[in-house]
């Protein structure tokens, strides 16, 4: 797994490793949340308190936060249904987001989402998205928002970028070719960043994707930057995204990350991984990024034993609550089934109102 | 005031006025700018409004109608036109899955203010791939709004409603409408979804229509006329919602009713507005609804077989007779 | 001699006796080869048939389903899988316009013997995107069939007949069904489209259903039953052809008709059934055609909210009482 | 307009060059019988004798007629609306394309294709199609159709090969992008072959597509071998695309090539072509396949005037005839609205029956 960056020239780990002590441990602690947050799923699931499809992003949480580390709290954020982490790493309570996977209504979507369809208007979160490639469309269109806001609307230059994620299995569905090259012709201030954790359900990328073997190529035929980039190292993942997300936000072109990472777990919980070797899986789950970062921590930036114990306990203490809150929160009455189908009140519908999801303060 | 216009014209005045009226409000869409829109709707847009808010798009239907949903999640208000519905099939994913499922999806924080719209039904032998009548496949996924208005009036009033609605509306037009003349007033007017209208009135048989084929409802009714047989003819206007208090008004009075939907027959508009209708009025009926469709075949090309296989005056006559035992 | 097997066996068999029999019959589709199927009702079939006849493909729907269209019209005869009916409509023009229509554009020389088929239906808390029913989505495109199994005896000899076929059939399973056994015979047998069976007998009210709800339609026949009310319940097996006739027959019968259909209501399935009720059996009816649906709402994730808006037994009950004036 | 190949080496004019007059000739009688057949539709078109929408094919004539050259009558062809020419560089006999133009029972398709749906199964002529992009994926349907009955059936290496043509504007539908991955991954044996007339519609090429000054990038996130062509010279089509050809053959490896030509007329009939300069028109009008290729017979070949002339008052008269018998051809009757909707005879259906087409002996 050769990781190139193609991108704009950036020495190896020039920028993060500028970064504060506090930032840093705030990348950690993002990441040991997301795992716990996983882990607990999986439980839940388990124990049926979670229904539906469950995929968890176990293994890939250096992705989500290095590149949401290099965005602003105003860029848009879109994604797939691996897409608990991307709404904690954006800053999504835990508790809203645990709600909404047991389908209650303290939900960030009331319960009416489930797990793949993560909403937070708050946070510009644009969703989880079920169908495979689909939300790559709506990204464009987010994309496409920022910038006529800034040309006709506000006349200003808040020159957001839209994070539009996916998986290497989207690569093979047309929507995300034709709004790669409508981002091209509009000139849409976008990253399409491709998570290629080897495999989309039991299809290694190779045997579904052409030239796996380089998947910035997928970028050549719209004229894009693209780059690759190591997705089992957060920094590596800060370094090699920080330039690019920049110069779309300087340029308003759009570019195409490929971000090399694993998925430790099956695609969903019915999965049993019959495609791929237990050694495989071992190689991969020795570059833990959780393990490799707290490593670096430790060593460069003297986090200790004992605070690093201490983060883990304070994620656990969070997730342990946010279970416990979604579990006291309600089922949605009855009367929900009618409510948010249309804004309107018309013959049985209801109108709208959104989750109530308040901001930690 | 009124002035006498084109349908087109009516359809880009509501658009012009809304544009100017709100700045969120943007048209994107094949050939709609530089080309003056294939079928005129939107000529001289691009010189009022300018290249970022009249916005000609390639042949990618999904990539660019989910391009207007994903603008509607941040509060802009797409047009968004499909040279014809029948292209919308490859961005069926989009329109069906994203723009009416949204708001539900996100419990209530993303509503979706997008309006889709483009000619829709049979152009004039177009053959099998571009003669879709969309409204029987599209209408039934609930969170979008669906009108099909049938003169230059309408068209204006409820393109300008549906570009304030918060909701996704599909706009089913018709190449067939778009040279058609007639008044519209100068002065601002906005009609509702959801309301019909009666295009003419006769106690004996009620005739529903949506769109285009209210030409032929009409055409109709004048010939009944001549027997003796006076129909109520309503323009449902919207298919969703769907005015069935106002149908089901006029079934009550005339205790008969044909609907004519020019969509295929199964599983159709006109089936829904006969079950409805059975529902409202089984006491009031003397006999069952009596659809009238396009046949349930592809569409032909030759115009022979294309004139046939439409809904036209002479079947719904044979219609109203059959309904009315007066044949 | 009959052996009780899974539905999800049912299928299996039925592919795999077509494919000894047929060198042009192949299976292709996301995750149906090396994975044993994402819902394992292909496993084993790769090992039998080997790679060029069981085929993964990636997730590109668009792509694999015209696919299957062009390899259809050179004489091949492939079954596509979709892993859900949910995600086929990012194919829906393949789907829609190509396959159905071939045969007429090419005015006779190009039949498509292609059979689609996978999940359809609401899985168990998959939310608004993945709980597709489309049949009432598909259904209205003249020239392709569709069948919708209720039982492994029913998906096997159906799925058979829809191989052999020389037309494009859609052919709808339902995830909730896949691991339900039911007796199948070990000789072969074929099951002719078209025809609807009766799934339970009684003369005081007709119920239709398709597919999954009839489970709960016979739930509420009992119910039913304990309160006096003995109803028939018609499975109508294919949806296109439609066995009216069969249902007809019933309805006259009992005078009273439930349709069940899982789809939305609006231009459904059940509104055709209800249309057509009516016209058969006007003056054989003592009441309006009552329909159970999905609620007119996309699916919510949650338990509660999602049992309450599929059709259940307690709607179909409540149904029957009204429609035959005992509730 | 730089005309570069990209594919396999091969000397400028050699391929071509070294064939027969006799051959060369019928490419000639087939680029005029395809213009003089598009001009009369146009009056046809005019006097509403076809109906629906047309579109001509006029300038592009040295792309169909060179590219089928260079394959065998077995190897499938499909392609977009602008069909008629593809049907008669195929051989099917013009009168039942023209009836077909005109919606009569004689038609190809019984004139219930029309204009945008020209089929010959003799010919394995697969379509005319009219969804933008969507005759791709059919395309790689037919290329797999013919590697199945090698591998599978016949057991033997009949090796056809399937041209796959559609207008730039395709490069834009997502359907070409899955059928050119699908191709790749499956090792389909078929040509994408995009005659890019510089336009969709109103939409010159760069406007609506990335990459437009190199089309071939659109090749190389699918990894397959690529090449742009003149089209404006059928030699130079021919000579480009011959090698790629039987490599595509050879290996069954999928190729993408741009063939670089211009419409002369409007995109159908009712365009009024503002969206492009008189001098432009002008400029490509001095390129015209026909008159450039007529030099070429004419200079390199001794035909003389004579025998160009007989060429040309024979192509006239069997349009003309085509016409004639077009005309007499019955208009369906009313009974074929309900035949060819399903094979079998159910309901209102009546079943099914082809076209009535003889080859000329
Ligand atoms: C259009 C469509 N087809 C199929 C599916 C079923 N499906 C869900 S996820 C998935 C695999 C996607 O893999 P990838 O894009 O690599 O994402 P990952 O799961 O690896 O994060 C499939 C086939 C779907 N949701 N949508
Ligand atoms: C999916 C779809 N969208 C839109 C159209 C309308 N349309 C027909 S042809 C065309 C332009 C196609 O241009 P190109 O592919 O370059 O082919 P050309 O006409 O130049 O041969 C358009 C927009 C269509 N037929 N299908
Ligand atoms: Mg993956
Ligand atoms: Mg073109």
């Amino acid at each position: 797994m050769p990781m190139t960056t193609t991108g704009r020239a950036t020495e190896p780990r020039s920028l993060a490793a500028k970064l504060s002590n506090e930032t840093l441990c705030t990348w950690l602690r993002d990441m040991l949340l997301i795992r716990e947050f996983e882990v607990r799923s999986m439980q839940a699931y388990q124990n049926k308190k979670i229904g539906g499809f469950l995929h968890v992003y176990i293994g890939q949480e250096a992705v989500a936060v290095g590149t949401i580390a290099a965005a602003t709290a105003r860029d848009p954020v879109i994604t797939a249904y691996r897409d608990h982490a991307h709404a904690l790493a954006r800053g999504t309570e835990a508790r809203y987001c645990m709600a909404e996977m047991m389908g209650r209504l303290g939900g960030c979507a009331k319960g009416k989402g489930g797990s793949m369809h993560m909403f937070d208007r708050r946070r510009n979160m644009f969703g989880g998205h079920g169908i495979v490639g689909a939300q790559c469309p709506l990204g464009i269109g987010l994309a496409f928002a920022t910038k006529y806001e800034d040309e006709v609307i506000d006349g200003g230059a808040s020159r957001r970028i839209t994070l539009c994620y996916f998986g290497d299995g989207a690569l093979n569905q047309g929507s995300l070719h034709e709004s790669m090259n409508l981002a091209g012709v509009l000139n849409l201030p976008i990253i399409f960043i491709c998570e290629n954790n080897g495999y989309s359900m039991g299809t290694a990328t190779a045997r579904g994707t052409t030239m796996a073997e380089d998947l910035t190529a997928k970028a050549v035929g719209y004229g894009f930057e693209s780059a690759s980039i190591d997705g089992m190292d957060v920094m590596a993942v800060y370094d090699g995204f920080m330039p690019i997300a920049e110069q779309c936000r300087e340029t308003s072109r759009p570019a195409f990350v490929e971000i090399r990472t694993y998925r430790f777990k099956g695609h969903s919980m019915s999965d049993p991984r019959k495609y791929r070797t237990k050694d495989e899986e071992q190689r991969y789950q020795a570059m833990d990024p959780i393990e490799r970062f707290t490593k670096y921590m430790a060593a460069e930036r003297g986090v200790t034993e004992d605070e690093h114990e201490a983060m883990t306990r304070s994620v656990r203490k969070e997730i342990r609550e946010a279970i416990r809150w979604a579990e006291k929160s309600p089922h949605p009455e009855l009367g929900e089934l009618y409510r948010d189908v249309y804004t309107d009140i018309w013959g049985p519908y209801r109108g709208t109102s959104g989750p109530e999801m308040h901001d930690k303060s | 005031m009124t002035r006498t216009i084109e349908y087109r014209d009516a359809l880009r005045e509501a658009m012009s006025e809304e544009m100017r009226r709100d700045q969120r409000v943007f048209l994107m869409g094949e050939e709609v700018a530089e080309y003056q829109g294939a079928y005129k709707v939107s000529r001289g847009m691009l010189d009022e409004f300018g290249p970022h808010r009249v916005i000609d798009t390639p042949i990618s239907e999904t990539g660019f109608a989910g391009l207007g949903i994903g603008a509607a999640m941040s509060g802009l208000r797409p047009i968004i036109e499909f040279m014809s519905w029948s292209f919308s099939l490859v961005a069926a994913d989009q329109i069906l899955n994203n723009a009416p499922k949204m708001l539900y999806m996100s419990g209530g924080q993303f509503p979706i203010p997008i309006v889709f719209r483009g000619n829709n039904g049979a152009g004039g032998q177009l053959g099998s791939t571009h003669s879709w009548c969309v409204e029987s496949l599209y209408a039934g996924v609930p969170g979008l709004k669906m009108a099909i208005p049938f003169d230059a009036y309408d068209a204006k009033g409820l393109l300008k409603t549906a570009i304030r609605d918060d909701n996704p509306v599909f706009f089913l037009e018709s190449e067939r409408l778009l040279g058609i003349k007639g008044e519209v007033p100068e002065e601002e007017y906005l009609i509702p979804l959801g309301q019909a209208t009666l295009r003419r009135r006769g106690d004996d048989c009620t005739i529903v229509g949506f769109g285009r084929p209210l030409y032929f409802c009409l055409e109709a009714a004048e010939a009944l006329a001549r027997e003796g047989i006076e129909c109520d003819v309503v323009d449902g206007r919207t298919i969703r919602p769907l005015d069935i208090d106002s149908i089901a008004e006029s079934v009550r009075r005339t205790n008969y009713c044909v609907v004519v939907d020019q969509s295929w027959p199964f599983a159709s508009i006109g089936a829904e507005v006969a079950a409805q209708v059975h529902e409202h009025c089984f006491d009031d009926l003397d006999n069952h609804v009596i659809r009238v469709h396009s046949d349930d075949v592809p569409a032909p090309y030759a115009y022979n077989l294309e004139q046939e296989m439409l809904p036209n005056a002479r079947k719904i006559v044979e219609a109203v007779r059959a309904v009315t035992y007066a044949g």
